[in-house]
């Protein structure tokens, strides 16, 4: 399974709770894009924003990055702490 | 000697004499704390604030504010750092963000306070929404912030 | 509206939490302070600091305080200010000055803070002695201090 | 009378007393620091370093500024505040 993160906005439609999404078919973070939007399209083009990043075990990459089984992915729309 | 340094993200608040105190501890000549407060308005929203709700990604935060107060110790000689930010919901003006900075002389107190600043309002994983009379809104990050956080790219 | 502005010239200790509880209730969303601390050591001296003593032109330098925060509230939109300086003698990690400023964004409450220590560095009638075990001396303006301050006369 | 102030260093020698001295004979703060180093040789030349500034009544004045009797002269070395 992968686990996936929605933050800020976003959460607004995925909900706050990190979804699971079962890894078979997935091998990038486009991938996983393509099967959120498969589930809720309006989300899926939220997180295909350019200033959404993709951030795979915490660290950000880009959507090209790999992604497998026991990852956590989390979208994260621009940040505004402080 | 390196510096001593708190980070925490929590919800409760803050006791600005303890952290204070802390900072001065490091036998330090000089404290500079930035404290950031809820504002009683939103310029984007022009309505009064009834709250700000702040959420973080718990992990990549803490490991995000760690490489920037790296980057600060790097960049001068500082004697402690302290930051702390709070997160959940809050009321307007309740305190969001203490960042200190101790260190022999005000020159670099101040820069390291200022560029710790920059890089929390830009690169740490922080989202704030603010609710108002006239509804809700995730925060978006401000132009005069990303110009902010890009002086600290250049040569210092 | 103009800002609030507290300034005093005191033997006695602050109360910081006081002091900062008075900015923050003037409605900002930012308030930066700088304390600045009796150090330990003296690096002219190169002596183990037994205390400070400091003096001033009493008068005087209330009015320069005056000027140099008029100045700052001329210079940036500022909610609130204070100034408190410490004189008598003073003990190894004591508290000598605290310098304040609430704004609603960060920027200027950092500029204006930095520009008021920059002028109480150089222009504000207090002089300090330092004791040490090696013996006293009356302390020089440093030439970094000079400096600090020269870069407020450039256009801002 | 003129009221004479000493700070800093300056005050070591004068004493942190203000002086009070006859007014006759004296226009100028340059006069007065004549008066001055008549009385403290040693003295009177700390007082013509050009780093020591003169105030007159609170507002710092060149040497060749008028003094009169009631006024306040205040000799000022570099501060050192904050």
């Amino acid at each position: 399974m992968i686990r996936v993160l929605f933050f800020g906005r976003l959460s607004d439609r995925a909900g706050i709770e990190p979804w699971r999404l079962p890894a078979e078919g997935i091998a990038t973070v486009a991938d996983l894009i393509a099967r959120v939007a498969a589930r809720d399209p309006a989300l899926g083009r939220e997180l295909a924003a350019p200033e959404v990043l993709v951030a795979v075990n915490q660290r950000v990459v880009s959507r090209s990055a790999k992604v497998a089984a026991g990852d956590e992915v989390a979208f994260l729309p621009p940040v505004t702490g402080g | 000697m390196a510096a001593a340094v708190r980070i925490r993200i929590q919800e409760a608040d803050f006791d600005l004499a303890a952290e204070h105190a802390w900072l001065a501890a490091s036998g330090a000549g000089a404290v500079v704390t930035f404290t950031g407060l809820v504002r009683e308005f939103d310029r984007d929203l022009e309505g009064r604030v009834e709250g700000l709700f702040l959420q973080h990604y718990p992990g990549m935060t803490e490991r995000l504010l760690g490489e920037v107060v790296e980057e600060a110790c790097r960049r001068w000689p500082l004697c402690a750092v302290v930051v702390i930010h709070r997160v959940g919901r809050l009321a307007p003006g309740e305190r969001i963000v203490l960042v200190g900075v101790a260190a022999h002389h005000r020159a670099p107190a101040f820069a390291a306070a200022a560029l710790l600043m920059d890089y929390l309002k830009t690169r740490a994983t922080f989202w704030k929404r603010t609710d108002t009379d006239r509804g809700s809104r995730w925060l978006d990050l401000h132009d005069e912030d990303r110009r902010a956080a890009a002086r600290w790219e250049e040569p210092w």
